[in-house]
């Protein structure tokens, strides 16, 4: 499709959908608050809007369509299609979150569930599914450790937050949001997390250490007790990322490795859609010592009667409007119910075995590697730079020229610390079959950069656009982040 | 069985595939995790439902127990809101290439780009400003952020908030701010308007919200912009983006960004699970630069008159440069953009306009027949925007009341005080169906 | 996407959905009845199974992406996806067709109110909803003239059923499997069908005249009230094929023409989804002395309670199982409240002139004419003779070249009466902007063939699939019509 | 204001498309139809929903007055069955491509094609049979149509019918073949399986009907497909496909014809809106050229090993030679059997013989606590797939009585007879429950 800017589809009194007319004495507003010119949004038929959005759909890869291996971090798994039912069904998409709770036994009910089950699968004691996303819920813990060090005296000795450079960079970004400064330990020369240098930070400074494992990498970190137990000693809080735990769902625990805190992206682990980036999931586990501060209400259960419970005075309070993001609650709790502890089981041993096989693949092809060795759990970053080096193709490029045949891969977070990277993560929802054809792709395309590095750098030829220039969306006299912006600039 | 989520748990690929790599068993792969690590027995959940139909079978049982807003009269809102959603919505949203899709480029994702673009550019003549960030989580999270930027563009620490906010979004903005910003609360007037403020050159914002928690629109935006202005201060406005096809937007009297909630473009109410956050500013490069949310823009590609996207100023980001961004960014609620998009060329200007009456319209009259039953309306002579605030002898005797008749009457505020929400949705009928019920409750 | 055939996704083992086991004792099957081999069907996880028909679906040109003007005779407009939401709710879903009648009060009300509003639109006295096409109600209808004539006695005398070429290929195909002999009035010089031969072949053997108007051309035959007469007068029944009423809603009526039946499609008409050929919806409409012989049972109401009356003894009893095809006699309904007696009105005027606009505009490209002239009313069937004169190139190569530009047009029916056929009827959906740049892609298409008849005679370039080699399809020593056949056949 | 299902009805684009054509009005348009014939009124219509929200609010109304199968335990079947249907199979059926495609070529519908052709290749594996059609309408056409074959392959005009099929479908059958075709029925014998019959030359065909109509497999194809084929006559058979999981097909016991509805391949019951019908045949030229439906085959392209699409014999139908094809084609229920391909793949061969081995094994279950319960169970020696009839001394009554408790107890058949459906969605809990309350009934 060659599809328009909806607003150059505009014609003046069309209209989209109708809206009941008031039957009832209209308002005068006073000028001060009326509105002056109507706003400039499109006028469209029905048809035309859809239409519009249908074709831009088909413009766009979702995990319905495509081997989406290549979004590394991101646990691209098959989101099942039975669970949207519910969510679309009334009586979860018409409830009003301040109805009665004897309205809402039904939700209160899954998400009491849910609590119960992701407390089993990290150990913690309890866990708030009220965070909005991963991210979220990173915050929420931070909050919750601010208020911890708080209710302690300690809150303005312990200004420090340590984090690693291979866990998500929310980690370090919320901490420094809540005031924390920040410290990044770097991997070592076997990829792990520098355990000289956790020594060297760690003290009576150290709010918390923030640390994802297996990181982003893939690689586990063997020596995470330790890690642990050093910011314990230091009278720290230990807060784990499972942003993604798809590797060591039912293997280890954040609680058995010591941490107080830790938690989940539903939208990762549990198969909730990720919806082009949200509305997300998160989930916040803690031990019985941060109880107290989790964000409020939380969910009780009376053995007859669910309710919410938002007499907790030591509560950092709300995160978010509400509950949380019951939909994706909802999902979740459908998506472990269909598995069970030993689906759940299968689900890690099968994205780990998926994600050594996709690396033996991948290593075999020449200019490919994977710095610090093969010892992977659920994804790898890997590292172009041998074929870099030789034909002077980016990374980037070459994952743009793989977007020709129908996949696309994510390189990884920056600083770009492996050069040229990019980082797969297969799941256990891809059979061989796609990551055979995955690797075959990258495989040819690396074979074309070899051939013809210019024919990859010149790149997409198969997609709705060609190479996009760049260089005006850093510059504040050209960038248009919206249309209004775009005529004014561009147009007048 | 193989699981029907788990294509290569059948064993024979398995077989083969730790064949190639080279592996005896899956238990090899995990030999990195040291055995104290390990979980020596199985996790201990519920038996699982075998399959789909017993799954089906289950959900809808656990769902049964909830008594849906279709199935009673509601007048609950109080920051979730009972529109309208358009079918097309529900159609957009539910497909799959955008359900699940996630963040790739702007090559084999430029729909999700020009999606979003185009609802940022939606948003923008909405709100009369030049830039929209893609959404963030909830309106919550847009003040926090908002309030953060303004405390940022200032190096200032200090905010004017008004006191005519929810209780909650009033605990998140402690949550989020308290620990670097002092936050001044306003008093609410008499007429239910923010009363009257003092700043100074140590402030770096007024925050004000309108319609404000009871409903009442601020009708004094222009005079409070002046105010901040002059002493260096921004005004921030929360607004919420249905109710601008009549009521002027905060760029119009003087504000310096505009931030709240999306619900009401297009999200049914699921449980609080419709949320997402915009925020607004003037094309000011300094004031951009405090956005830590992702700004799309288009661009011109190697074929001239084509449309790309991308990025625009992205190394603001904390995917940019970690704790150096601005606050942070992550996965928030792009979907719900995607879909107030969709409801915004639905409506278009004339729908937003009449869509604006007859809430302002049917919101009069619901307050006129309340009073007529009895209830005390507060801040009778202020305008209102979809929600009113009465008085009552007892707020939970006349919510159970009201409930015994199929009403959900409004959301408590304190013992003696209901938030009671009226939409298009609400039929006059519907109104007078409440009004009778709540006459002859208080008689 | 280069999507394979589902069996070659296949590997033994894999299932895209599981199934509750018994839980009760197994049942023993004598090896008579017992099913000897598995079937051959493909082994999937549920992704792949979904992967693959998100693919396929993404191969297809619905009204939701197109401008569907070009399917003409089938009056492809816009079906509101509010009208999707009724019939997947379980209220209507999950009915079952012999429930008491006080457990679907609702839906007995809507096939009651559908009917009532099709019996106002056509005049007739009753109309049943049962029928599940426009085809079956054709049968329905001769169904009904069949056992009108015998109640009568003239059951074997009347044996003859007279239509006419632009009438649907189902009048005539219908009456013959009804056991009629078929006459068909071809149309005179100025494209109206010929009177005179109706005046010749009407008679004593006449059962009924079934009779398209407007024609598959457009063409409104102003005297067909005279046609309805001379069949009268020799006592035989006039039947009205109103499967395209588009472009006469509320301008006029069958009863007012004096027709004993009618009938309509709810899927062209009423805007039920075409659903790739199916489930449909039909509609037949009889006057007070065909009532009787309505299928049934039939849906009455007492002024408080609908119920099933299937106590007719004349009715022609079933033509299909149940009542009819629910969800679309839902959409129907609710497509017409959407739209009320002003808004059909101007459905029909806006569907008119959208034809006459796109007329205009074809009938400006060289080598494009219309027969007959320019008086049509929703739709055309216009020739790419003067065209093909000049370039050797058909009107289907046309198509096909069209249709690497996201556009597609039917040709006719057979025989080609108009030399060259292509048949549009743009409905009142789509945009003046539609109509243009429909018309400017066949203009370019016909420019093309001018220029270059080989490269338009070899598209399709930008499809899923190239130019097919259909010599096969009539060979039954190589024909496939499924993969069993074709593995046989070919790959054996 | 503009309709929002007409862009052209804007008075603006109305006039400049008058202009365009040289109209001053619509009006003009319609000259061609004599006055007489114009109507001069509005139509008497209801008032319109004049927004989509009252529309639904109106249709939400109308439809709670439906109890549905969800809301009761439902064990009503005769034709109609309530299978679990899969969620994939609402998604792929939902999705708009297919949803409101129709009748294009194989090139930008080759999706279409294919999915079609994949539906007739899977149903061609489940029944070992070569030929299969793009649907028609349900089974009750596709046994009509599946006769006609017979009669028109043989040339002659005598058929026997099994006797054991329902009311409903035999009206059908009659309606459609009577008037040329000489129906002779079959009685019932004791063990409800087909009785005794005699065919002789003058007979185009025996049809079967497996499971019957009271849910009972008949055993003896392979010895009625021999008299048949003795005579120079076909056997047709109606199978339900879901059952063939576990049955052998008809082909395996000598059918040259075999038929039936799809339903219960992923459709929803819809009030009888679900149905489609399958007709399927050997590879056999004349018996294929008898075969009015379109049918979908695989051809080679320009680009060798691509696969293109197109019609097999298209010179069959009357489509290509109007009355003179065989019987009529039209549009039928093409997405039901697209749909019924998803089901069929999503199943695989375990998936429909799990299903086949739990429908046996609970019908039967259900059969023994029914007749534990005090009702008479017909025919309980023979094998019985998801149906069985029960003799109570009032159908009326007992239906009435178990509708208090929420049940559905079954089709009623003659003042004592019911039939009772039990498939993969009835737990054994719910077989208990209806067993416990025949038997208090009863009692």
């Amino acid at each position: 499709w060659d599809e328009p800017i909806i607003f150059e589809q505009s014609r003046p009194g069309r209209r989209g959908i109708a809206v009941p007319a008031a039957g009832v004495p209209a308002v005068e507003l006073p000028a001060s608050v009326r509105r002056a010119e109507p706003p400039k949004l499109p006028e469209m038929s029905q048809l035309h809007v859809l239409r519009h959005y249908v074709r831009l759909s088909q413009e766009n890869l979702g995990v319905d369509q495509a081997i989406a291996v290549g979004q590394g971090t991101c646990t691209m798994k098959y989101s099942p299609k039975v669970n949207d039912r519910f969510v679309n069904d009334p009586k979860v998409a018409e409830l009003h979150p301040l109805q009665p709770d004897d309205t809402v036994q039904g939700v209160l009910e899954v998400y009491w569930r849910l609590e119960k089950i992701l407390a089993e699968i990290s150990g913690m004691h309890r866990v708030s599914l009220q965070p909005a996303s991963g991210s979220a819920a990173i915050y929420a813990n931070i909050a919750m450790i601010r208020a911890y060090h708080a209710s302690r005296g300690e809150g303005r000795q312990r200004d420090q937050v340590i984090t690693t450079m291979f866990s998500h960079p929310s980690n370090a970004a919320c901490a420094k949001t809540a005031g924390y400064e920040v410290i990044t330990l770097m991997p070592d020369e076997n990829g792990y997390p520098d355990i000289e240098a956790l020594r060297a930070a760690v003290g009576p400074r150290t709010a918390a250490l923030m640390i994802t494992n297996p990181e982003d990498t893939g690689i586990f970190n063997p020596r995470i007790e330790e890690f642990v137990s050093l910011v314990h000693g230091a009278g720290g809080l230990a807060c784990y990322d499972q942003a993604n735990a798809n590797g060591i769902l039912g293997i280890t625990r954040a609680a058995d490795a010591g941490f107080d805190l830790c938690h989940f992206n539903l939208h990762k682990t549990f198969s909730t859609p990720h919806a082009c980036g949200g509305p997300a999931g998160g989930a916040s586990g803690v031990s019985e010592r941060l109880a107290p501060f989790l964000p409020g209400p939380t969910v009780e259960f009376d053995g007859s009667r669910y309710h919410l419970d938002a007499d907790r005075p030591q509560s950092v309070g709300k995160m978010r409007p509400f509950l949380g993001v019951t939909p994706n609650v909802v999902r979740a709790y459908a998506w472990v119910m269909a598995l069970g502890a030993e689906g759940l089981r299968e689900v890690a041993e099968t994205a780990v075995l998926n994600n050594n096989y996709l690396m033996h693949k991948i290593l075999s092809i020449p200019g490919a590697s994977a710095p610090w060795g093969e010892k992977r759990l659920e994804q790898v970053r890997y590292s172009w730079q041998g074929l870099f080096e030789e034909t002077g193709v980016h990374s980037e490029e070459i994952g743009v020229r793989a977007a020709d045949f129908g996949v696309h891969y994510w390189t990884s977070h920056h600083p770009y610390l492996v050069p040229e990277p990019f980082t797969l993560e297969p799941t256990e929802s891809y059979s061989k079959e796609d990551l055979d054809e995955y690797a075959a792709i990258l495989a040819h395309v690396a074979d074309e950069a070899r051939r013809d590095p210019e024919h990859v750098k010149g790149a997409p030829y198969n997609q709705t656009v060609h190479k996009i220039d760049q260089t005006s969306l850093d510059d504040p006299k050209q960038w248009s982040p919206t249309w209004r912006a775009y005529t004014r600039k561009h147009l007048a | 069985m193989t699981h029907p989520y788990i294509p290569n748990a059948e064993p024979g690929v398995r077989a083969e595939m730790l064949a190639a790599i080279g592996a005896a068993s899956v238990e090899d792969l995990y030999a990195v995790i040291p055995a104290g690590l390990r979980l020596d027995r199985p996790l201990d959940l519920p038996e699982p439902m075998a399959s789909e139909h017993e799954l089906v079978a289950h959900m809808r049982g656990l769902l049964a127990r909830n008594t849906d807003t279709t199935e009673v009269l509601s007048f609950l809102g109080h920051g979730c809101y009972p529109h309208h959603v358009p079918a097309v919505c529900d159609e957009v949203n539910g497909r799959g290439e955008f359900l699940t899709a996630y963040a790739g480029e702007p090559y084999e994702d430029h729909g999700r780009f020009q999606a979003m673009f185009e609802y940022v550019s939606m948003m923008a003549e909405l709100l009369e400003m030049d830039v929209v960030n893609v959404p963030t989580y909830d309106g919550y999270q847009a003040a926090g952020t908002a309030i953060r930027m303004a405390v940022r563009y200032t190096g200032r620490s200090k905010v004017l908030l008004s006191g005519a906010v929810s209780a909650d979004k009033m605990s998140k903005l402690r949550d989020f701010l308290d620990h670097d910003v002092e936050l001044v609360i306003a008093p609410v007037g008499a007429g239910g308007e923010i009363g009257d403020v003092e700043i100074d050159e140590t402030f770096a914002a007024i925050y004000l919200e309108t319609p404000n928690v009871y409903g009442v629109v601020e009708t004094r935006g222009r005079e409070l912009a002046d105010l901040a202005h002059g002493v260096g201060a921004l005004l921030v406005v929360s607004a919420d983006p249905i109710s601008l096809g009549v009521l002027a937007p905060p760029a119009a009297y003087g504000a310096d960004i505009a931030c709240g909630d999306i619900q009401s473009l297009g999200m049914h109410q699921s449980y609080g699970g419709g949320h997402a956050g915009y925020i607004a500013t003037r094309d000011e490069e300094r004031l951009v630069a405090e956005i830590p949310s992702r700004l799309f823009g288009i661009a011109p590609t190697a074929v001239p008159g084509e449309y790309g996207f991308g990025d625009v100023f992205y190394d603001r980001t904390s995917f940019a440069h970690r704790e150096e961004g601005k606050e942070w960014v992550g996965t928030a609620a792009a979907l719900w953009g995607i879909t107030a998009g969709v409801y915004l060329a639905l409506m278009g200007p004339e729908g937003m306009r009449e869509l604006g009456e007859t809430v302002l319209a049917r919101t009069r009259y619901a307050m006129d027949r309340v009073a007529d039953a009895g209830a005390r309306v507060l801040h009778p002579d202020a305008v209102h925007f979809r929600e009113f605030a009465i008085e009552v002898p007892s707020s939970d005797g006349l919510l159970a009341a009201l409930r015994e008749r199929g009403i959900f009457g409004g959301v408590r505020l304190d013992d003696r005080t209901l938030l009671v929400c009226v939409t298009e949705r609400h039929s006059k009928d519907d109104i007078d169906r409440l009004a009778a019920a709540v006459q002859e409750e208080l008689a």
